[in-house]
């Protein structure tokens, strides 16, 4: 019984690791663009939903709703303005202008809230749970694995059976070609990491009313949502949840054994199974 | 004797069938040419041969020895020397420092003792005054003269050529004839990939016909290029 | 006055000059060919027609208006549209879907549409829900050509449509010309088959170094001196 | 006197730790005009340690070297502490610590901490907060005014402080022993863990009632929600550090009711600066006046810091004699915001006694207000009669 | 074949001559140096030193190798454990334990090398941060070595260390000064010997190999340079230089604890700034990047969290509009190598070919 709740919660756990990787394995499958910055935004959209709570006295959820279009205004405008620049086959600019953004940003945040430890209020959801025939799980950790599913499902609609989707698709695998299409990439993927935006705002949403978060929390679990994107495979959004999956019960494993092992055994598990298997799980056949 | 052989050799990418049952021997000494239309697989068998792409099925040897598992750097050492098609050359470096590399890894020679060798090659192929240029600076046809004299600089048993001599001048097509034929008579084998024929058949003594990556004609130059096959296929002009 | 004309188009691949000063011009309905050995430069003149490379506004005009700033995104919605060479289809898209993407950045009406295009190779409808990898390079062919089509162009570039393919697919291929210029769409041919293009063409450009080195119509051009212009001096 | 005298001070004032820095500015400030007027000629030098305890050790270098100090202070975890210590004891500099339970900060500096034969004394740098003796009986006290099944969870995170308070020699277990408790500790854990499950599921296998750990913000509230998601609702939880400021516990919402810290310093604490006169009270309601923040626990301490460092410079005739100094905080006397302090070894064990004075300690509860936000009311005094308390220990409903 | 005399092949250029020369007055002034500068002054070099050896060992294999690590922090903190273990636990002196930090590096670095060969591009850069994070986590179990905590070196190693003694009485120098003049000589001949060897190897028949791998690896495999074994030798190279500056870095701070020793902003975030700030893919770019890095922190580090915006900023920008870095500016207007590695073919009787500089 007890090795099936750790299974359980790991399994959850995976799915908050791989809502955090959705909008990394977004913007890394299409335009092969790493950023290192990804955790920070997640905490800029976990402060705007934050303002928006206290400010307008609303819930976190429809606070969500606001800061998504605002989030994805952001990500259009950095991408346009600044990551278009960067991208060729060098992988040094993207790492090294989204790690500056990853300083800037930060900073900026202590400048504008301060070192203070702050926590997207959820009220009585907090620490609600269901029982499970003898397990009892949280309501907010199945809603963040529910939440996970519905975005892998909802990018995978837009991806496979929209026009906006094909053209994210043929832009990643040959852009002069989709400039003949009419596809203006630029442009598209400003759009793309718009859209990984406003999952970056759905991530923020749990990742603030969870636990507390401070303007440096960001980078820390940006390795484990990298690690769910490559186990997963480039550019496949199920194999990103199987990717989050696999790291949230290596490391509910390990804890179960021995805390110190926790993290370790995450780790191990994404070293193991990119010896086996260097390209991820599931890659996208690349022509 | 035969310097190279191919047994029956495959290569497919995806559902292409790139190189189909390709079976051939090139023998010591001999000038091999080969044609046939755009992607029937030609560049593929250099890649093939030269160990850049692994074989689905078939083995390779050369020399004497089988080397079909190994790697491009050991079949260069073993004195197989390629130009590209599409040129790549070290971008950064320099043209002399080009042909450097290939003399002292590819011929495995200190790098004091090339330096004649390889100014004597940039001299041959036209580069020496561009010696010193660093190679992404150099216009197309100098790239490609490049491939040649990289490749040359290995000190090659075989040499492989990958369309050397498209967008050619009359006379610069001229002095390059002249060239291979020099370093064909100077005691290597030659294989050219080629589609500006009238210089191909100047220097080759066999043709090679490749469709869809099978061998569809293999003889004399003349015999070939008079076969209604190859003039169809090939040349798309009805007999 | 032509539909597509160009004056004095020159193109660079950074110090590397592949077009000297090349005047074509395309009137609606037309088909034009473009022949020329490998290298002389007719996949760069397509690409400078299709704005895939950057050139002074006025060296191409287009049914009026200089047009040679343009990124290749706008030409493409003014409804000049490429059948690049080697086919280049998306491997990540199904057979239909890089049908579709054709539309994406022009939505205009005329004869081809999803139906009409699976009515030209109704082969390809059987194959509609493959990956485009999985076809033959023929049946590649048709799916660049219908891709090229479903924007409804007025001007269709091809680039070597008979690159790599059996004699008998080029001559199904070449079939469909006809009915192409049927629909009313001028067509910009680059071939290195001088019989099929001269077959079709109602005028014919001969290419040697970036330079256009012979001109006219099939009837008025001698072999001899198609041959010279193609290899300079056999 | 007469002579310019220098005093480094180290802090992190940007980074994770920074809210431990946060009154800094405020009670150096009023240092500074204090000190006007007490005619020494003081410079104050401070510098942030960007909670990176590299930089730490950078600035510290900084400030002995560059800018010549002739002390040293520095507040505020042991990353902090240590680094900025280890240089001082090199650089033979004296350098007076705070805000680091003693035994991080001491067994923490030594070349072999499993090794206690090993361990040396230091020379210049001297330390004044409590020990984790102090800590573990303020809990134990708290625990005693309630009826449980004496099970304690353990929640040990593999830092400087987790490991002192996990320590098997120094630390909880054998102490929790002795008094009659069994502890379950499942091991040390990662800071900015995600899951606390393997450690829910230990305790509630153990019935354990209650819950006792030093965590950082972010990982307590995790566990807290998930403890009580998986059904365990622990009679009592006693966490050090991370409900230590009044911002992280209203984090919880309504879920922080009868959590229980141990106190280091309170607006209530009956003691004054030496500086000013002004009680803990006065000083606190300041800060809240000039800040619009709450007070914090860290204030009393600094504001401590800054007291010993000037009544050690006025009993030195030349400041940039080390050893002098050094001498003279050894020798201090004295009693401060925080109360009396003096390196007499009392309740010190005899290898950190030259180095180590200890300030008082009692145990506390964040109370729900009814209007909303929390109180910190003292319910155990016994360790410091001195300090009054102002309520009893409650459960968690 | 008979050698005759009409080529010869020159790398030196006349900026190089006079850089040679400035480069040894430089060296033996900075040998000198301690003697009449401050100690302030002396730890700064010894900063500049440290993380100049750290951007030449990351560039070496970023600029030169093409393999973005972004795990250099492994060896940093490895050789700077393995070194307070030969310290605190073996009693060896820290100078031979410094060594030893480098050794240890070097073995770390063969299992570790199995494992991300295996990966390309960003897969490489991720998989190299991953590992660190594995050894990081397994160091923090090192309960001898004080485990999460860390722990402090004995406060008389580095005033036992070989010399300084002598030096203090040479020099009159108080023990904790002469240990840091003894830890800067030991930075500085890291710093010349990485810089000299570094030269070597790329003026070397494997550095002209190592080039073409990084400029075309499929075309360098065709002419028999050997792209996997050069970028082994590359790797093993830069962890053991990584791994001996760690230790050497910890010898001087005598405090150590996992999360410092193994920062990935302050052992390779920062070291990479350096090295695209200057120039990557030079010798020249990590010296200028070191000494514009150490500027900025002097001048805008007590503006708090400020200084690391502005760092950010000023990153960002360079990547945007000078993306070969201050000195790949510097040199593409003015022509201007100090460290030269191109050879130029000399036609002795007849004039010298024209020379272009690469673009
Ligand atoms: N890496 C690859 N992946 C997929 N297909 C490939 C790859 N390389 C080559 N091909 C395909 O293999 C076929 C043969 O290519 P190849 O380059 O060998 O032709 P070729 O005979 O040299 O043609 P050309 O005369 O145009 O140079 C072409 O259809 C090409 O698109
Ligand atoms: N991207 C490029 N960079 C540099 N040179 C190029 C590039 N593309 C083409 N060239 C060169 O420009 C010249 C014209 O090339 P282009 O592709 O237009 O010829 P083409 O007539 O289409 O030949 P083919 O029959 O081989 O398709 C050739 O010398 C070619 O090698
Ligand atoms: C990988 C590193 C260069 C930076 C890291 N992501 C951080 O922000 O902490
Ligand atoms: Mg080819
Ligand atoms: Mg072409």
């Amino acid at each position: 019984m007890q090795w099936i709740d750790t299974i359980v919660q790991g399994v959850l756990l995976g799915g908050l690791y791989a809502l955090f990787a959705t909008g990394l394995s977004l913007v890394f499958g299409i335009m092969r663009l790493v950023n290192l910055a990804h955790g920070d935004l997640i905490v800029l959209a976990a402060y705007l939903i934050l303002v928006l709570v206290s400010a307008l006295g609303i819930d976190p959820f429809t606070a969500a709703l606001i800061a998504a279009p605002v989030m994805f205004a952001v990500g259009w405008a950095l991408q346009y303005v600044v990551l278009n620049r960067t991208l060729g086959d060098d992988i040094l600019p993207p790492l090294l202008v989204t790690f500056g953004l990853s300083i800037v940003i930060q900073n900026a945040l202590l400048e504008g809230f301060s070192a203070d430890s702050r926590k997207i209020p959820a009220g009585a959801l907090e620490t609600q749970s269901i029982a499970l025939g003898g397990l009892n799980v949280g309501v907010m950790p199945v809603l963040t694995f529910l939440s996970a599913i519905l975005v892998i499902v909802a990018l995978n609609q837009l991806f496979y059976r929209t026009a906006l989707g094909r053209a994210f698709r043929a832009t990643s695998d040959d852009p002069v070609t989709a400039g003949l299409m009419g596809i203006r990439a630029p442009a598209l993927f400003a759009k793309a990491t718009g859209i990984a935006m406003i999952v970056v705002t759905i991530a923020a949403l749990y990742l603030g009313t969870r636990a507390n978060f401070d303007p440096t929390v960001g980078p820390a679990r940006l390795i484990y949502a990298f690690e769910a994107v490559i186990i997963g495979g480039l550019g496949s959004f199920w194999g990103t949840l199987f990717g989050g999956i696999i790291i949230g019960v290596s490391q509910a494993v390990g804890a179960a054994i021995n805390p110190e092992w926790q993290i370790l055994a995450g780790h191990v598990a994404f070293l193991v199974v990119l010896l086996l298997r260097p390209r991820g799980l599931f890659p996208r056949t690349v022509g | 004797m035969s310097l190279l052989r191919l047994d029956n050799v495959c290569k497919s990418y995806g559902t292409l069938k790139v190189t189909d049952h390709v079976t051939l021997e090139v023998a010591e000494g001999e000038a091999l040419g080969i044609i046939g239309p755009n992607g029937a697989g030609k560049s593929t068998l250099f890649d093939l041969i030269t160990g850049r792409v692994a074989v689905d099925a078939g083995t390779i040897a050369f020399a004497g020895s089988d080397v079909t598992g190994r790697p491009a750097t050991h079949r260069c050492r073993l004195g197989l020397g390629r130009s590209f098609q599409i040129p790549r050359p070290f971008g950064r470096l320099t043209v002399f420092e080009n042909l450097v590399v290939g003399a002292a890894f590819g011929a495995s020679r200190s790098e004091s003792e090339v330096t004649d060798r390889c100014a004597d090659i940039l001299r041959r192929t036209g580069l020496l005054e561009r010696a010193n240029t660093a190679a992404n600076q150099l216009p197309l046809l100098q790239r490609k003269r490049l491939e040649l004299a990289r490749a040359l600089a290995t000190e090659p048993k075989l040499l492989l050529l990958d369309e050397i001599a498209g967008g050619l001048t009359e006379s610069e097509c001229r002095s390059l004839v002249e060239t291979i034929r020099a370093i064909h008579e100077g005691g290597t084998t030659i294989v050219w990939i080629e589609h500006v024929l009238h210089a191909l058949t100047s220097v080759v003594e066999r043709l090679v016909v490749l469709d869809f990556g099978r061998i569809i004609a293999d003889g004399k130059p003349d015999a070939v290029m008079a076969s209604r096959e190859v003039r169809e296929i090939y040349l798309g002009i009805e007999v | 006055m032509a539909l597509l004309e160009t004056s004095g188009l020159t193109a660079f691949y950074g110090d590397f000059q592949a077009l000297f000063g090349v005047d074509v011009a395309v009137d609606a309905g037309e088909i034009i060919a473009i022949i020329g050995a490998n290298g002389a430069g007719k996949t760069t003149l397509l690409r400078s027609l299709s704005g895939v490379l950057a050139n002074e506004a006025d060296a191409i005009r287009f049914d009026g208006s200089a047009i040679g700033r343009l990124a290749a995104p706008d030409v493409m919605a003014r409804g000049i549209a490429m059948v690049p060479e080697g086919r280049k289809l998306f491997p990540s898209l199904s057979v239909q879907e890089n049908l579709q993407i054709g539309t994406y950045g022009r939505k205009a009406d005329g004869p081809w549409s999803l139906e009409s295009v699976y009515e030209l190779f109704p082969i390809l409808k059987e194959r509609r829900a493959n990956p485009s990898t999985a076809l033959s390079g023929g049946q590649q062919q048709m799916v660049a050509i219908g891709r090229a089509l479903m924007s409804n162009p007025r001007v269709l570039l091809c680039d070597e449509l008979s690159l790599g393919l059996a004699p008998v697919i080029i001559r199904d291929i070449y079939a469909v010309m006809p009915k192409l210029r049927a629909s009313g769409a001028a067509i910009v041919l680059v071939e290195q088959d001088i019989e099929q293009a001269l077959k079709v063409a109602d005028r014919v450009y001969c290419m040697m170094e970036g330079r256009i080195t012979l001109a006219g119509t099939p009837a008025e051009l001698s072999r001899d001196a198609i041959h010279n212009a193609y290899f300079g001096v056999a | 006197q007469g002579r310019k005298i220098r005093l480094g001070y180290v802090s992190p004032q940007t980074g994770p730790l920074a809210a431990f820095a946060e009154a800094d500015g405020f009670i150096i400030d009023r240092f500074k005009k204090q000190v006007a007027d007490s005619g020494l000629d003081i410079e104050v030098i401070v510098k942030d340690s960007q909670s990176n305890p590299n930089r730490a050790a950078e600035v510290a270098n900084e400030l002995i070297i560059d800018d010549e100090i002739n002390l040293m202070l520095v507040a505020s975890t042991p990353e902090t502490t240590n680094p900025v210590t280890t240089t001082c004891e090199i650089e033979e500099i004296p350098c007076l610590s705070t805000v680091a339970p003693w035994q991080p900060w001491f067994i923490g500096q030594q070349a072999n901490p499993t090794d206690p034969g090993s361990w040396e004394p230091f020379r210049y740098a001297y330390h004044f907060f409590w020990g984790l003796e102090d800590v573990i009986a303020v809990f134990t006290n708290m625990w005693g005014q309630l009826e449980t099944n004496k099970k304690v969870g353990g929640l040990f995170p593999n830092d400087a402080d987790g490991n002192a308070w996990g320590d098997p020699n120094v630390g909880f277990p054998p102490v929790l022993k002795e008094k009659g408790y069994s502890l379950v500790d499942p091991g040390r854990y990662q800071n900015l863990n995600d899951d606390f499950s393997a450690q829910i599921n230990a305790f509630k296998g153990d019935d354990v009632e209650i819950v006792t750990g030093v965590m950082i913000p972010p990982d307590f509230t995790t566990f807290w929600n998930q403890a009580k998601q998986q059904g365990f609702t622990p009679k009592i939880a006693s966490i050090g550090k991370a409900i230590l400021f009044p911002q992280a516990v209203e984090a919880l919402g309504d879920q922080g009711n009868n959590l229980s810290s141990e106190v280091w310093w309170s607006p209530n604490h009956p003691f004054k600066s030496s500086l000013s006169g002004e009680t803990s009270k006065e000083l606190a309601d300041a800060y809240e006046a000039e800040s619009g923040r709450p007070w914090t626990q860290p204030i009393g301490f600094v504001h401590a810091l800054f007291e010993i460092a000037l009544d050690t410079m006025k009993r030195v005739d030349d400041p940039s004699d080390a050893d002098a100094v050094a001498d003279a905080i050894a020798a201090t006397d004295m009693t401060t915001l925080v109360g009396p302090i003096a390196w007499n070894g009392k309740g010190v064990p005899p290898f950190a006694a030259k180095n180590v004075a200890k300030t008082p300690l009692v145990g506390g509860q964040w109370r729900l207000k009814d209007g909303g936000g929390y109180d910190l009311v003292i319910v155990d005094n016994q360790t410091a009669p001195e300090i009054p308390t102002a309520g009893k220990m409650e459960p968690i409903s | 074949m008979a050698p005759s005399p009409r080529y010869r092949v020159k790398t030196q250029t006349a900026a190089s001559r006079i850089s040679l020369v400035v480069a040894l007055v430089l060296v033996a002034v900075a040998i000198a140096a301690p003697l009449f500068v401050s100690r302030g002054t002396v730890q700064d070099l010894f900063f500049i030193l440290t993380m100049l050896v750290l951007a030449q060992f990351w560039n070496l294999l970023a600029g030169y190798a093409g393999l973005v690590s972004v795990g250099q922090q492994a060896f940093v903190g490895f050789g700077a454990y393995a070194m307070f273990a030969a310290v605190s636990l073996a009693g060896l002196d820290p100078v031979v334990a410094i060594l030893i930090g480098g050794v240890a590096a070097v073995l770390l670095a063969i299992p570790t090398a199995f494992f991300v060969f295996r990966l390309e591009g960003a897969y490489f850069a991720i998989g190299t941060w991953v590992i660190a994070e594995v050894v990081r986590l397994v160091v923090a179990q090192w309960q001898a070595l004080g485990g999460g905590t860390g722990t402090s070196l004995p406060r008389t190693a580095t005033r036992d260390m070989i010399g300084v003694e002598a030096l203090g009485d040479w020099l009159g120098l108080k023990s904790s000064a002469a240990g840091d003049v003894m830890t800067y000589w030991l930075a500085l001949a890291l710093a010349v010997l990485t810089i000299a060897f570094i030269y070597r190897l790329l003026r070397s028949k494997r550095g002209l190999g190592l080039a073409a791998v990084r400029d075309d690896a499929s075309a360098a495999g065709a002419v028999g340079v050997d792209g996997t074994r050069m970028k082994h030798f590359v790797y093993l190279v830069a962890a053991f230089g990584t791994g001996l500056c760690g230790a050497l870095i910890y010898v001087q701070t005598a405090r150590i604890s996992p999360d410092a020793a193994f920062s990935v902003i302050d052992w390779t975030a920062y070291v990479i700034f350096i090295v695209v700030i200057g120039g990557i893919g030079t010798l020249e770019g990590p010296i200028v990047g070191v000494l514009v890095f150490f500027l900025l922190q002097n001048s805008l580090a007590d503006y708090g969290s400020w200084y690391l915006l502005i760092l950010g900023l000023i990153g960002i920008a360079v990547m945007l509009f000078a993306p070969r870095g201050i000195w790949g500016f510097v040199s593409a207007r003015t022509g201007i190598e100090l460290f030269p590695i191109r050879r130029r073919l000399i036609v002795e009787d007849d004039a010298p070919p024209t020379d272009t500089p690469e673009s």
